[in-house]
């Protein structure tokens, strides 16, 4: 493999910026952001330069690395501080870079009446070095650094407005989930390096074939926690809905674009490991499943504009993943639709962003309405993203969800027809919550509060929701035109002979359209032609009022982890106190009380000693007798 | 006759010495209790030493008598301080120990 | 040269100065212990530029007869092990010392006794690292007690007799037992072939499974009680509570850190086969220790029995990686002492700061103060994560090496053990959301941020937590050589991959 | 009496009768010396015992302590002992009810126990042969035997035992010793006293005890011109002692006439 020296400047250009502008403090509020926009663009462009040299070379040569410096080592434990730049890195690199650069141009907008706008640019700064890191890492625990980095980033941004309690729970709630899930990256670390005696990628995909299926199967259910609890997959879900306490620029960037899919990321650059352990790969497909319905269903009865979002990308990661799970014939269609995704879905929350600067922070759809008007740009922006989250040729979406619908038809027997139709039933509901969304936003009757002046934003908010839509319209062409990235990323994937193809594309296409012709329609009668009340209803069904409550999610952990840990953390403390203390507690008072009643006999009298000395003699004697014999 | 009868009689004035010295109040009584314990570990000597057929014992017996009249100086006369101070001879009376 | 001859009497020297200022000048009585403790952190730094790494033998050999009567020596001589506790303990006295400026005010006796404490405390804690005769080696293990006894008892807040009390009875149960043994070591080695408290020798000696085992409990259960392994921690939390945040940096980061050490020094040395003859055991005890720990500190309402209880659960972490008996769990084992010792004093000091500054210990009394003490709330902010072993950070390093290293021979502990680092995010972020973030509670709004002084004192224990956590190589260099040789020693080899039995 | 307990002490069966007369009695003299109520009568039980044992002592080859025992205890020890006892209180009896609770029966169940095990291991000891006797040591006269043993053997503990008694008889004269807290008052200042005080009935010197009283002992009280007794007359180390008759008994008034002289 080639070396270069020049991949560790997109990760230090970041992450001199976070360094320089918070430890210089107050002093760069005025330059700050500019600098940490400018860092990140250059990082952007480092990458640009790192893909047109990657374009010169012949597939073999393009994987690139770069050792740094011996990070660990400890016996045949040896870690190095190395980078890797291939195909997949690269589109990562690049989405991080790009989206993320757009973003910081977004956001010099729209935190520019927040005092601590520098402390928001240097963890976003903080973010993409973090974020760099997972995706350039070459071993396990290199992207373990940048895994936990962007952990650490992400609860820093949630909790940027910390001084609201309920932002500052947000944000530890996340941290904390994404721990249980870090937790899993860490077993997978260990068991690969006590079954493999290594933890790199080229190491472990060296060695996979020599490992028994239960090792590989076990690493791969691990690496699956791992990407539940980044990509906020069922089980581990929970905690995306309260982040969107952050800034609207984080939760498109973080929340929608780049940090989420890292568990995509881990997956697919897993590959050695999953197509080895098929029980894990099965794993991955049914958390895809579950998690893309999971968030389908909690989107239909959002109010809340971010967190209606947040449950699509919720599921839209859910297709990322089950097409990841489906092998080699998924991947590429998993990186696709993560790309798209990250243009159409960071588009919209840019797009939630700027209704919300307009509406003074207002984030309950109910109190929107014909906004269409007032915020032309904004409507045509989140309108194009819209139309490619829904799959409408030929948008972004249509091409890699489409494929991905296919592909899950084309998994075979009895999981296929399953796999495609939860895709198909997931577009469905994707085209009504989306729908509803935009019937909510844009059309209809006002339904603002007195003091709402709603108002289009500014250039440089404006300027990267419509680069962003441009995004949403062409990237799904010019990814899948020709299977471009498809045959791009094929050197790293294992080749895979095609299936037999249950239904032909053409008709997997008028079906996924049908369904989502049907949940727009619905969507248009329940609220369009019905009008929308201002205060969410009451009077619905058990279904909704479950969907409303996260499908119950939260009261889930409560009960079953909350609650039981709060009294198992109460009575430790307790058992502490009164048991273990206690116990040396009671032994100074035992000895107290043999002190106090021994006491007794030195009552003072010289007789009573006497008699002691006498019962002393006589037990002496005794104890001599019954010896002697 | 059997000599052991000697110490038997040791054994049991001993006892009864050593009760005495429980029982009694009268510091004088107790203090004679003792001498009556010390002469009877005397009289095991003297019989222990008929036993074994040499005088050894009896030089202890001596010995014995000599620091039990130089206990009975001493201890007299600190009898006499404590009646002095105060004003009686009872050992429980002399039981600061206890406050 | 005698070197840790040198480095032992050079804090005695300053606190024989400081007896000679005059006591009205209490600012000159600082500067001077500062002084001293920089002084010392220069030269154990020169002398550990000279340090082979790759030697395993001891260095700096130092032997000197002294009660030829009974075979005792004043021998020193240090291997990576003592010279990376040695290093942690000299750099971070002046950082104590400059931190707690103003901690002796509140005392009982003065200032100059104060600091004659903490360096005649500096002095045993090299001495006690340094020892290699075993007798000198309890000497000052029990005589560290003593400066730390006044420490508490004199300086320390709230019940602080009691406190002070019940670590010095503990400490003095564990002691005696250790004498115990070491006495029986003395007897044995009497019939082996001379008595002598000399380390290298003992080591040879020929015993029944019986006497190692019973021995091997005398000098463990003394260390456990230093190195608070559960159940015989409680007095941790207590003294941590009461002593002054200086002090307690001393006494988690250093005088603690004795009990890992004698750990390794002596019981796996000593006693290689009761070693493992109770390993199982012990390891049971350090992941009960490690999550223990961890439920306690996130059940705790005071900040600074939070962080005792955050220590309790990072030994138990050091006490499975010395029994996991692999390379990679000794060498983490021993930089988790050293990492160790930096993120509790980060967590004492900036926490004892913002403690002395609102006059209180409790969390709830504080509130929001990352908007009125940035600088502060940071650095506290930092010294959590560092806590809870957050990669790129020093702790990561040694965390992870230890799981790793436990892995590979013990799975299900550390798998066990490896939940604590999910309590360790909840024990970190509910006194950081507690305290640092949410609305400034009343009481909060005129705290006062870092001065230049605190500034300049927590600055070199962040360098070194986030510089060894991206460049652990120095350390762990000097490291790795002596703890592959007590594996090898012992007759361990790391476990090869197993390719999952394939 | 030493040479009859000579004589007999020279064949077994006159021992035999000696002991079985001699040792029962000595235990119940012992035994008497626990009951009597008067410490004074414990003390003339306690010198039967003590010549009792000289008795034993000359009968079994030891004559030399047995005249050691007689003269020493019974001559000087109890004489001592009853010189004390004259100065405490001769009269003053104790009261034999139990002041600490639970201690008698303790006592006496350990004193039982003690002794019933003495007795018993006593009984099971065996020697394997019979009394050796000390005829042979003593061929040349008992003294004679003694004192070579004592100026050879045990020639410093001899020394040390002397010093002993010589350490024990200072320490006794130090003890016994009492130190003046005030000046002792002059003659001069004992004059003054007298004449300065409230009344003057007393400046030409206490009345002596038993004058015109119908009895002339040291401790009864002197009367007065009115009948009334003097208190006054007594020596206060008697009062103090509590060895005084109630004065009152003896006022005139309550005299009974018709009484005779005598009493």
């Amino acid at each position: 493999m080639m070396t270069s020296t020049g991949l560790v400047y997109l990760i230090a250009l970041p992450l001199a910026g976070a360094a320089i502008l918070l430890l210089a403090g107050r002093r760069s509020d005025k330059w700050g952001h500019l600098l940490a926009t400018g860092l990140s663009a250059a990082s952007f462009f480092l990458g640009l330069y790192q893909l047109s040299l990657m374009l010169g070379r012949s597939s073999a040569q393009r994987p690139i690395g770069q050792k740094l410096f011996e990070w660990i080592s400890v016996g045949t434990f040896k870690i190095d501080a190395g980078l890797l730049l291939d195909q997949l890195s690269i589109c990562f690199v690049l989405l991080i870079t790009g989206v993320g650069t757009i973003i910081h141009i977004y956001s010099i907008a729209y935190m520019s009446h927040d005092l601590d706008r520098r402390r928001f640019f240097a963890f976003l700064n903080f973010f993409i070095a973090a974020m760099l890191l997972l995706v350039l890492g070459d071993s396990y625990l290199n992207l373990y650094v940048g895994w936990e980095g962007v952990g650490l980033a992400s609860y820093l941004l949630i909790g940027f407005w910390n001084q609201k309690p309920a932002y500052a729970t947000a944000s530890k709630k996340a941290f904390i989930m994404n721990r249980v899930g870090d937790m899993g990256l860490s077993f997978a670390v260990m068991i690969a390096f006590a079954t493999m005696g290594t933890v790199s990628f080229s190491g472990i995909k060296a060695a996979a074939e020599q490992t028994s299926t239960a090792a590989l199967t076990g690493i791969g259910i691990m690496l699956l926690i791992a990407a539940t609890g980044k990509s906020a997959q069922f089980p581990l879900q929970a905690w995306l809905g309260d982040a969107m306490a952050g800034p609207t620029p984080v939760s498109a960037l973080i929340h929608a674009a780049t940090m989420v899919t890292a568990g995509v990321y881990l997956i697919t650059r897993s590959n050695f490991i999953f197509d080895a352990a098929p029980t894990a790969q099965l794993l991955v497909v049914i958390v895809g499943a579950i998690t893309l319905l999971f968030g389908a269903l909690i989107g239909t009865a959002k109010d809340d504009i971010k967190k209606a979002l947040a449950a699509s990308t919720m599921s839209q990661i859910g297709y990322m993943i089950l097409a990841a799970g489906l092998g080699p014939v998924g991947y590429a269609f998993a990186i696709m639709h993560l790309l798209t995704h990250g243009f159409f879905k960071a588009g919209m929350f840019l797009g939630a962003g700027s209704v919300m600067h307009g509406m003074n922070d207002e984030v309950n759809m109910r109190k929107y309405g014909a906004l269409r008007k007032f915020m032309p740009i904004t409507f045509i922006t989140f309108g194009l993203g819209y139309l490619a989250i829904l799959g409408v040729p030929p948008f972004a979406g249509f091409y890699s969800k489409d494929m991905i619908i296919e592909t899950a038809f084309n998994a075979g027997g009895i999981k296929g027809i399953i796999l495609g139709s939860v895709t198909l039933l997931g577009a469905g509901i994707t085209a009504f919550y989306m729908t509803r969304v935009m019937i909510l936003t844009f059309t209809g009757t006002s339904r603002w509060d007195e003091k709402a002046h709603p108002h289009e934003s500014p250039w440089l908010m404006w300027l990267p929701m419509a680069i962003l839509a441009v995004g949403s319209v062409t990237s799904g062409y010019l990814l899948s035109n020709g299977d471009a990235l498809a045959h791009w990323l094929s050197p790293l994937f294992e080749s895979h002979e095609e299936h037999h193809e249950l239904l032909p594309p053409i008709v997997v296409s008028a079906l996924a359209l049908t369904l989502v012709a049907i949940g727009v329609a619905i969507a248009f009668l329940k609220y369009s032609r019905s009008g929308v009340d201002a205060v969410a209803p009451s009077d619905v069904s058990i279904l909704t009022t479950i969907a409303r409550q996260d499908l119950m999610q939260d009261r889930f952990n409560e009960v079953v982890f909350m609650r039981p840990g709060q009294v198992l953390t109460s009575a430790l403390v307790k058992t502490d106190e009164v048991i273990i203390d206690g116990a040396v507690h009671g032994v100074a008072r035992s000895a107290l009380g043999v002190g106090a009643s021994l006491r007794g006999l030195q009552n003072g009298f010289v007789r009573s000693y006497a008699a002691l000395i006498l019962i002393g003699a006589l037990a002496l004697i005794a104890a001599i007798w019954v010896v002697a014999q | 006759m059997d000599v052991a009868n000697y110490l038997y009689l040791s054994a049991l004035l001993f006892t009864i010495g050593a009760v005495g010295v429980i029982v009694r109040r009268n510091a004088i009584v107790v203090f004679m209790c003792i001498e009556l314990m010390l002469n009877a570990a005397n009289l095991s000597f003297v019989t222990f030493s008929r036993i074994n057929g040499d005088l050894n014992g009896q030089v202890i017996a001596f010995f014995t008598m000599v620091v039990a009249a130089c206990e009975v100086v001493v201890g007299l006369a600190i009898i006499v301080m404590i009646y002095r101070s105060r004003r009686s001879a009872s050992v429980d009376d002399a039981s600061l120990l206890s406050r | 040269m005698m070197w840790l001859t040198i480095l032992m009497l050079l804090p005695i020297v300053g606190a024989g100065a400081i007896a000679i200022l005059p006591k009205k000048n209490e600012k000159l009585t600082k500067q001077a212990a500062l002084a001293t403790t920089l002084i010392v952190m220069a030269t154990t730094m020169a002398m550990a530029r000279g340090f082979e790494r790759d030697n395993v033998e001891l260095q700096y050999v130092e032997k000197y007869s002294w009660i030829p009567a009974f075979g005792i020596n004043y021998a020193l001589g240090i291997d990576g092990l003592a010279l990376v506790l040695i290093l942690m303990s000299t750099i971070l006295a002046p950082v104590v010392v400059l931190a707690g400026w103003n901690e002796s005010h509140g005392g009982r006796w003065s200032v100059k006794t104060f600091y004659i404490l903490i360096l005649v405390l500096e002095t045993m804690m090299i001495g006690v690292f340094a020892a290699t005769d075993l007798f000198l080696f309890y000497v000052i293990f029990e005589a560290m007690l003593i400066p730390v006894y006044f420490l508490i008892g004199g300086y320390g807040t709230g019940e602080r007799s009691a406190a002070a009390v019940k670590f010095l009875i503990y400490s003095l149960f564990g002691g005696l037992l250790m004498l115990a043994s070491i006495i029986a070591l003395y007897v044995i080695s009497g019939a082996q072939g001379g008595h002598s408290f000399d380390l290298t020798q003992l080591s040879d000696l020929e015993m029944s499974s019986t006497t190692q085992n019973l021995l091997f409990l005398g000098f463990f259960i003394a260390f456990a009680i230093k190195a608070p392994l559960w159940p015989l921690h409680t007095w941790l939390p207590d003294a941590a509570h009461s002593a002054t945040p200086g002090t307690s940096v001393l006494l988690l980061g250093v005088l603690d850190k004795v009990g890992t050490f004698g750990m390794i020094r002596y019981c796996l040395t000593l006693f290689p086969e009761a070693s493992k003859t109770f390993t199982p055991l012990i390891l049971v005890l350090a992941v009960i220790s490690i999550i223990y720990g961890a439920i306690l500190a996130i059940g705790q309402r005071d900040l600074k029995r939070l962080i005792a209880f955050t220590s309790i659960s990072h030994f138990g972490f050091i006490t499975m990686g010395i029994f996991a008996m692999t390379s990679q769990g000794h060498s983490g084992a021993t930089l988790y002492m050293f990492n160790h010792g930096f993120s509790t004093a980060a967590l004492f000091l900036v926490g004892g700061w913002m403690m002395t500054r609102r006059g209180s210990s409790k969390i709830a009394d504080f509130g929001g103060l990352q908007r009125i003490t940035p600088v502060m709330a940071w650095m506290f902010f930092l010294a959590g994560m560092s806590s809870l072993a957050l990669p790129g950070l020093s702790s990561f390093v040694s965390e992870f090496l230890v799981l790793v290293g436990t892995f590979t021979r013990y799975p299900v502990h550390a798998v066990i053990a490896t939940f604590g680092v999910v309590l360790a995010a909840l024990y970190i972020l509910i006194p950081v959301q507690k305290a640092l973030h949410g609305p400034t509670t009343p009481g909060n709004e005129a705290l006062s941020d870092l001065n230049l002084r605190e500034k300049i004192a927590i600055a070199p224990i962040m360098a070194i937590i986030i510089s060894l956590g991206f460049y652990p190589s120095p350390l762990l260099n000097v490291i790795n050589p002596a703890a592959s040789h007590v594996i090898a020693q012992l007759g361990f080899t790391d476990p090869v991959p197993t390719s999952g039995g394939k | 009496m030493s040479e009859l307990a000579m004589q007999v002490g020279q064949s077994a069966a006159p021992e035999a009768v000696l002991f079985w007369i001699l040792a029962p009695l000595t235990l119940i003299a012992a035994l008497g010396m626990l009951l009597v109520k008067k410490a004074v009568h414990s003390a003339i039980l306690m010198a039967f015992v003590m010549v009792a044992l000289a008795v034993f002592y000359i009968a079994q080859g030891a004559p030399f302590l047995g005249i050691v025992q007689i003269v020493v205890y019974t001559g000087a020890v109890m004489m001592l002992f009853l010189f004390i006892l004259m100065l405490v209180g001769v009269d003053s009896s104790d009261s034999l009810t139990e002041s600490i609770r639970g201690l008698r029966p303790i006592a006496i169940t350990a004193a039982v126990g003690f002794g019933g095990l003495m007795v018993s291991l006593l009984g099971r000891a065996t020697l394997g042969r019979g009394a050796v006797g000390v005829e042979a040591a003593n061929a040349d006269g008992n003294v004679e035997a003694i004192a070579q043993l004592l100026f050879s053997t045990f020639v410093w503990p001899f020394e040390a035992v002397s010093a002993l008694l010589i350490t024990a008889a200072l320490g006794a004269m130090v003890l016994a010793h009492h130190h003046r807290i005030q000046e002792r008052p002059t003659q001069r200042q004992l004059s003054i006293d007298r004449f300065r005080k409230d009344s003057l009935g007393a400046a030409a010197g206490l009345p002596a005890p038993g004058v015109f009283a119908r009895h002339n002992a040291v401790d009864v009280p002197a009367l007065l011109p009115d009948g009334s007794p003097a208190s006054a007359s007594i020596n206060a180390s008697l009062k103090a002692r509590g060895d005084l008759q109630n004065s009152s008994i003896f006022e005139l008034g309550t005299v009974d006439t018709s009484a005779s002289e005598e009493k």
